[in-house]
């Protein structure tokens, strides 16, 4: 019982991570209906600068909320540079350019920060929490918290703001958005400026438990794109169910199964799932035949 | 775009000029494949590094010989299939008169058939026993095999009156191979594998498989065998799930970096690790002390960066080529081979290297060291 | 030749065609009316096989067809046009045509590399054939041009040109004149007449009232996705039901 | 089928649409001129390769021309995109590689088993995933990828582990294949044999058939293109050829290992295909060549190699859309006029 319980711990730790990555991806689909492979570079973009700007010195509230301010601007310059003068082209090259700002990123901090792993300290200190003889680090309950408060503030702004309702209107029907007087390239532009951020929230929660380093960013954009499809693309609940639900998967196979095939059980699941349900557990939209 | 064409060109033509045969008087050439970027960077950016500053040292200090040293560097982006076509860009193209590296074992491996057949003399920088063993008779390595870690550990539990062990490898190569060894000589050793679990290089969190090696009674110590940052976030949850067991890691961690991101879970760790490491506290009697207390000031001034074994490979590699060339009084590569071979008494950063014609890498157990963490330091265990 | 009976399709919770029956005999030219959004083109995709029925059956040549897909269905002789093009504006205008011969032609991957489908000249005798049909629906001017620089007049004909290359039994056309001028439209008129000479069997959905009631053998008036109508293009000029629909409907768009 | 799929009795011929008709077709000049130049060069360059690096340079991009042809077959005609072909090229490599080593196949039969088995495998997986639009198939094929990856690392007792396994010299008819002066011209053959299938493949009318169905899908449906069933055909088609040339790689390079299936390989050949220029055979020799020489090109810009790749990844999509052949050709085509 105290295996499960641990195993849980861990997987809801690693999940609500994967549900960060995983949101970020939904928020830019929705918006262009891109899938952004330089979604996980915003990650370790984030975990990076906070851990460079506190080794320097910096206070770690100071330096965790400089790093989301640079990540998100970074965020605004990929799509003003990299995704906007190519709207037009089809998924495939979009994937590629996507692609190709994953590696600058990536090549970009390997020559600039080092090729090192850095640690940031943990936000509470190391002390495990210990609950029905499992334990639990109170970093984790940071990362659970604040992807709770996260989930909670985008409902409230897609669902009551001005700019919010703008993203979900663009990602229903672009031409209807426009139409309605929506500017559907301010849309854009904040989608990825917010997604960016969210990565960056994500990489900050779990530097300390995690590390990071410059090539971080591959495997965790992989596992939330893998997150947001078990989900459905573009759905918020199915990106956090998709994330929670990846992390338990993985944990518990390492856990009961096989440690060496973990990794190998998603991607078998995510087929079955999309062989089952083409859209995810949660997407909707209507099934294309014409 | 048109400035990326340019350099492309400049490119080009620099491989054009890279192709004019060499001419006798012309330096030394050193090839040296590494993995400077990608999972591995963290083992080949020290050992570039280490390559470009020697080279460079002794060129000021006239060089060997007479003549001095050119280096080639490529860099395979730890990808084995690029460094197989490196090192025939090397000895096609460069020229080289040997070849230093293969950062891991997958790209040394890719190169062996290539140096074979081109008959030029091959350190490597990699850690497995295949490398070696059979004898290949160009190819040579510096750092200590993944085979004699797990004896080294086997040693140190049995002093400590300890039998069963708990495995936990990388899926990396480094991790699978020194898996594989330590299961190999366990029996031998008489230690029992009680837990074989794995984690992947890029895992965010073990605490599954931890837990799963929790679960088992009797283990009485931790094995794990793995590189860069894995080792350190298994640490964290040794810590963070109040394992007790004696935790011991592989040479695979032997760099300043691994204390830094475990933090004060690394607190009690132990692992089998050169001297070079602990080069400050080495007896002053010590064989090794002025190699690596003169390595360690050497590295750490130029690149303001913690010196690691890793780095120390290199060195001891281009050591034992220069004093190889230094004895055959030539680059003739059939002879500069011969002398390798004959290395007798050379010491490195990772110990004193006896080579022979069964034995291409030339250190025993006494090269290991017992290392311990306290205080956020290494210090020598025994 | 073409027989519907009750044919129903609910889109959630829309009825967009409920219970239609009529008749399509063989050599004629059939027409399909009626005001916006009462279920021409829905019905269009029911029989050609891109929608599947709720309910309700198609009997095409003694065998049921609803819910088949298109390219079976094209085999059967079912060919059709779209009232939004569908041309493929990656090929050529005369390579559009040629893939209406789809069917008629080995299209093994393996054949065609190793060039076997072009033996015999086949190739060159459907790219001729693809010419003389498209000068016949009026683009023969056109036959050098890749589809993208093509004006919308000339690729409403292509799409003929396409469904003619596949020697229909018989032939959909949807809306074939919508967005056409006068003149063109009056083109489309004869051509489509000229169609209906050769024996082509034809369905159309237009708005161009006096386009149908003048190439129409019979029209099919529907409302709200039910018949309202069906007779000659006499009969129908004077019932009273359409007279209504139609003044309503033209009212309510203004 | 064939009786009378051409209507007769609409349309008058007259000498002049038959003359207008032909001059549509695409001449000798076009569709040969170019293979036969591209065969004579491959045919000239030992005079000028210095020495087996660039024989090694040169075989590298003529393996992965090869493979970019096939995927983009799928990419460019289909519009079908794969991010896990390389774990169709590392199934086809570590099959020859296991079944010589392991078991004692002769080298001819492993390579025909494995690219029979992956041809069945890519046929199963096919049917199911196909059904899937633009991100889900990304998807579906990415994890395809990666699952062969994982199981090609942890097999360690057939595959090596990640430190991978040698392969043997490849013998054929008593022949056998070492060095790269002999398997230059293996791999210099294949691709002209490419080049002039897909050639024919794609002015047959099955290619048009490809074509048309990237263009509108339904418009191709309604004229009898059992559209499922082409790019079933296609997937398989192109996975078959990565599992040969994962074969005869494996024996040319004599050492694999896991990451010949990976992710990165996968992107890297689709970005051959794209950059190059998708639906076009020429792009795809073209970005082949590029991407192949760029790792060279760069290697003396340590550390900037990867801002580098990307930057020229993401400038040609943006400035290139169409890929680097046909936005070039296009262009060309305009200052012409």
């Amino acid at each position: 019982m105290s295996q499960f319980l641990q195993l849980l711990f861990s997987g809801l730790t690693v999940g609500a991570t994967y549900a960060l990555a995983a949101l970020g991806f939904s928020m830019i689909y929705n918006a262009s209906g891109v899938i952004n492979f330089a979604q996980g570079e915003f990650i370790m973009l984030g975990g990076m600068v906070a851990a460079v700007l506190t080794a320097a010195g910096i206070p770690l509230p100071l330096a965790v909320l400089a790093a989301i301010v640079v990540v998100a601007l970074v965020g605004l310059l990929v799509e003003k540079l990299a995704i906007e003068p190519a709207r037009d082209a089809d998924i495939t090259s979009i994937i590629i350019i996507t692609i190709g700002v994953s590696m600058i990123v990536r090549g970009v901090v390997e020559v600039t920060l080092g090729k090192g792993g850095r640690a940031l300290p943990h936000f509470s200190g190391e002390t495990p929490i210990a609950i029905g003889g499992a334990t639990l680090l109170p970093q984790s309950l940071w990362v659970m918290a604040v992807t709770a408060v996260v989930v909670a503030a985008l409902a409230l702004f897609f669902g009551r703001t001005r700019v919010g309702k703008g993203i979900l209107a663009t990602a229903h029907n672009r031409l209807a958005a426009q139409l309605v007087g929506v500017d559907v390239k301010k849309v854009l532009l904040a989608s990825f400026g917010l997604a960016a951020a969210l990565g960056a929230v994500g990489g900050v929660l779990i530097a300390p438990i995690a590390t990071t380093s410059y090539d971080a960013g591959l495997m965790l954009g992989l596992k939330g794109f893998v997150a947001a499809t078990f989900g459905g693309l573009g759905s918020g609940v199915g990106a956090i169910a998709g994330g929670l639900l990846l992390g338990l998967i993985e944990t518990m196979t390492a856990g009961y199964l096989s440690s060496s095939y973990k990794d190998a059980v998603p991607f078998v699941l995510v087929l079955v799932i999309l062989v089952v349900r083409p859209r995810g557990l949660f997407g909707l939209g209507p099934s294309e035949r014409v | 775009m048109q400035k990326v064409v340019k350099t492309a060109l400049a490119a080009l033509s620099f491989t054009a000029m890279a192709a004019v045969p060499a001419l006798a008087a012309d330096p030394i050439k050193i090839g040296s494949v590494l993995s400077a970027t990608g999972p591995a960077a963290f083992l080949g950016d020290p050992e570039a590094k280490t390559l470009q500053l020697y080279v460079e040292k002794l060129n000021a200090a006239g060089g060997v010989a007479g003549r001095k040293l050119e280096l080639v560097t490529y860099d395979d982006g730890s990808d084995a299939a690029k460094a197989n076509g490196f090192a025939k860009r090397l000895i096609e193209d460069d020229k080289v008169d040997v070849i230093l590296g293969g950062t891991t074992t997958g790209a040394t491996m890719g190169m062996v058939p290539l140096v074979e057949k081109a008959e030029i003399p091959f350190i490597s920088l990699a850690g497995a026993v295949v490398i070696v063993e059979p004898v290949k008779k160009w190819v040579f390595k510096t750092p200590h095999t993944d085979r004699m870690a797990a004896e080294k550990i086997f040693a140190d539990m049995k002093k400590r009156g300890m039998t069963k062990l708990a495995l936990l490898s990388e899926t990396s190569g480094f991790g699978q191979s020194g898996r594989k060894e330590t299961i190999a000589s366990a029996a031998k050793a008489g230690i029992e594998i009680v837990a074989d679990e794995t984690y992947g290089p890029k895992d965010t969190d073990v605490t599954a498989q931890l837990t799963k090696i929790k679960g088992i009674a009797g283990a009485q110590a931790i094995l794990v065998f793995g590189l860069g940052q894995g080792p350190a976030i298994v640490t964290k949850n040794i810590a963070q799930l109040g394992i007790k067991l004696p935790h011991y890691e592989s040479h695979g961690v032997a760099s300043e970096e691994y204390i830094k991101l475990s933090g004060a879970a690394a607190e009690g760790v132990r692992l089998p690790a050169a001297a070079l490491i602990v080069a400050d506290t080495l007896p002053a009697n010590d064989p090794q002390k002025p190699v690596v207390t003169g390595y360690a000031k050497a590295y750490s001034g130029a690149f303001k960066a913690e010196v690691s074994t890793f780095g120390g490979h290199a060195y001891d590699a281009l050591m034992i080529y220069v004093d190889a060339v230094k004895r055959a009084g030539t680059t003739d590569k059939a002879k500069v081979r011969d002398a390798i071979e004959a290395t007798k008494g050379f010491v490195g950063t990772g110990g004193v290297v006896n080579m022979s014609a069964t034995d291409h890498m030339g250190l025993d157990l006494s090269a290991f060291r017992m290392l311990e963490i306290k205080g956020g330091k290494w210090t020598l265990a025994d | 030749m073409l027989r519907v009976e009750n044919l129903t399709k609910a889109f959630g919770g829309v009825t967009a065609v409920s219970g239609v029956s009529f008749e399509v005999t063989k050599g004629t030219i059939h027409a399909v009316i009626g005001p916006n959004g009462a279920g021409k083109t829905t019905l269009f995709n029911l029989i050609t096989g891109v929608y599947t029925p709720s309910s309700g059956s198609i009997v095409f040549e003694g065998s049921e067809i609803g819910g088949v897909a298109p390219e079976r269905l094209a085999k059967r002789g079912i060919s059709r046009t779209f009232q939004n093009l569908q041309v493929s504006m990656n090929l050529s205008a005369i390579d559009n045509v040629m893939t209406g011969a789809h069917l008629g032609l080995n299209s093994g991957l393996l054949a065609g590399m190793i060039g076997l489908p072009d033996l015999g000249g086949r190739e060159r005798a459907t790219r001729i054939r693809a010419a003389e049909l498209m000068e016949f629906v009026g683009c023969g001017a056109y036959v050098a041009a890749e589809a993208r620089s093509m004006p919308y007049g000339a690729l409403k004909r292509l799409e003929i040109a396409r469904a003619l290359m596949a020697n229909p039994r018989i032939l959909f056309l949807d809306e074939p004149a919508a967005g056409l001028n006068h003149t063109e439209t009056h083109e489309i008129e004869d051509l489509i007449a000229a169609l209906g000479k050769t024996g082509i069997t034809v369905v159309l959905v237009e708005h161009d009232m006096k386009l149908v009631m003048n190439v129409s053998d019979r029209i099919v008036v529907l409302d709200y996705g039910k018949k309202l109508a069906e007779g000659t293009p006499a009969e129908i000029r004077v019932d009273p039901d359409v007279v209504a629909a139609y003044l309503g409907a033209e009212s309510e768009g203004v | 089928m064939s009786e009378a799929s051409i209507p007769t009795t609409i349309g008058r011929s007259s000498p002049e649409t038959t003359a207008a008709a032909l001059a549509t077709a695409p001449g000798f000049r076009a569709r040969h001129l170019p293979t036969i130049v591209l065969a004579i060069v491959l045919a000239l360059l030992p005079l000028v390769l210095p020495n087996a690096y660039y024989y090694d340079v040169v075989i590298r991009i003529l393996a992965n021309a090869v493979l970019a042809i096939a995927l983009n077959l799928l990419i460019g005609y289909c519009g079908q995109i794969s991010l896990g072909h390389a774990g169709f090229f590392g199934l086809g490599a570590y099959g020859s590689a296991i079944l010589t080593t392991h078991y004692d196949w002769t080298a001819p039969s492993a390579l025909l088993v494995s690219a029979v088995v992956v041809g069945l495998l890519a046929w199963l997986v096919a049917r199911v995933i196909l059904r899937l639009k633009g991100h889900y198939l990304a998807m579906a094929t990415l994890g395809l990828g990666i699952i062969v990856t994982i199981v090609l690392t942890n097999e360690a007792s057939l595959t090596g582990g990640p430190d991978g396994m040698s392969v043997g010299d490849m013998r054929i008819f008593g022949l056998r294949l070492y060095g790269e002066k002999v398997w230059y011209p293996v791999f210099a053959g294949l691709v002209v044999v490419a080049v002039v299938l897909a050639g024919n493949l794609v002015e047959s009318p099955a290619g048009r058939a490809l074509r048309a169905l990237h263009g509108s899908e339904v418009a191709a449906r309604v004229v009898g293109i059992d559209t499922a069933s082409f790019k079933t055909r296609v997937f398989v088609l192109s996975a078959v050829v990565a599992a040969i040339m994962g074969s005869l790689t494996a024996h040319y390079l004599g050492f694999i290992t896991p990451q010949v299936a990976s992710f990165h390989k996968s992107v890297e050949l689709v970005t051959m295909a794209v950059v190059g220029g998708m639906a076009s055979i020429w792009g795809s020799v073209f970005g082949a060549a590029l991407l192949s020489l760029l790792p060279d090109l760069l290697a003396h810009f340590e550390g900037f190699e990867t801002v580098i790749f990307g930057v020229i990844l993401v400038a040609t999509m943006i400035f290139l859309p169409r890929g680097i052949v046909p936005s070039l050709a296009r262009l060309l085509r305009r200052e012409g006029r």
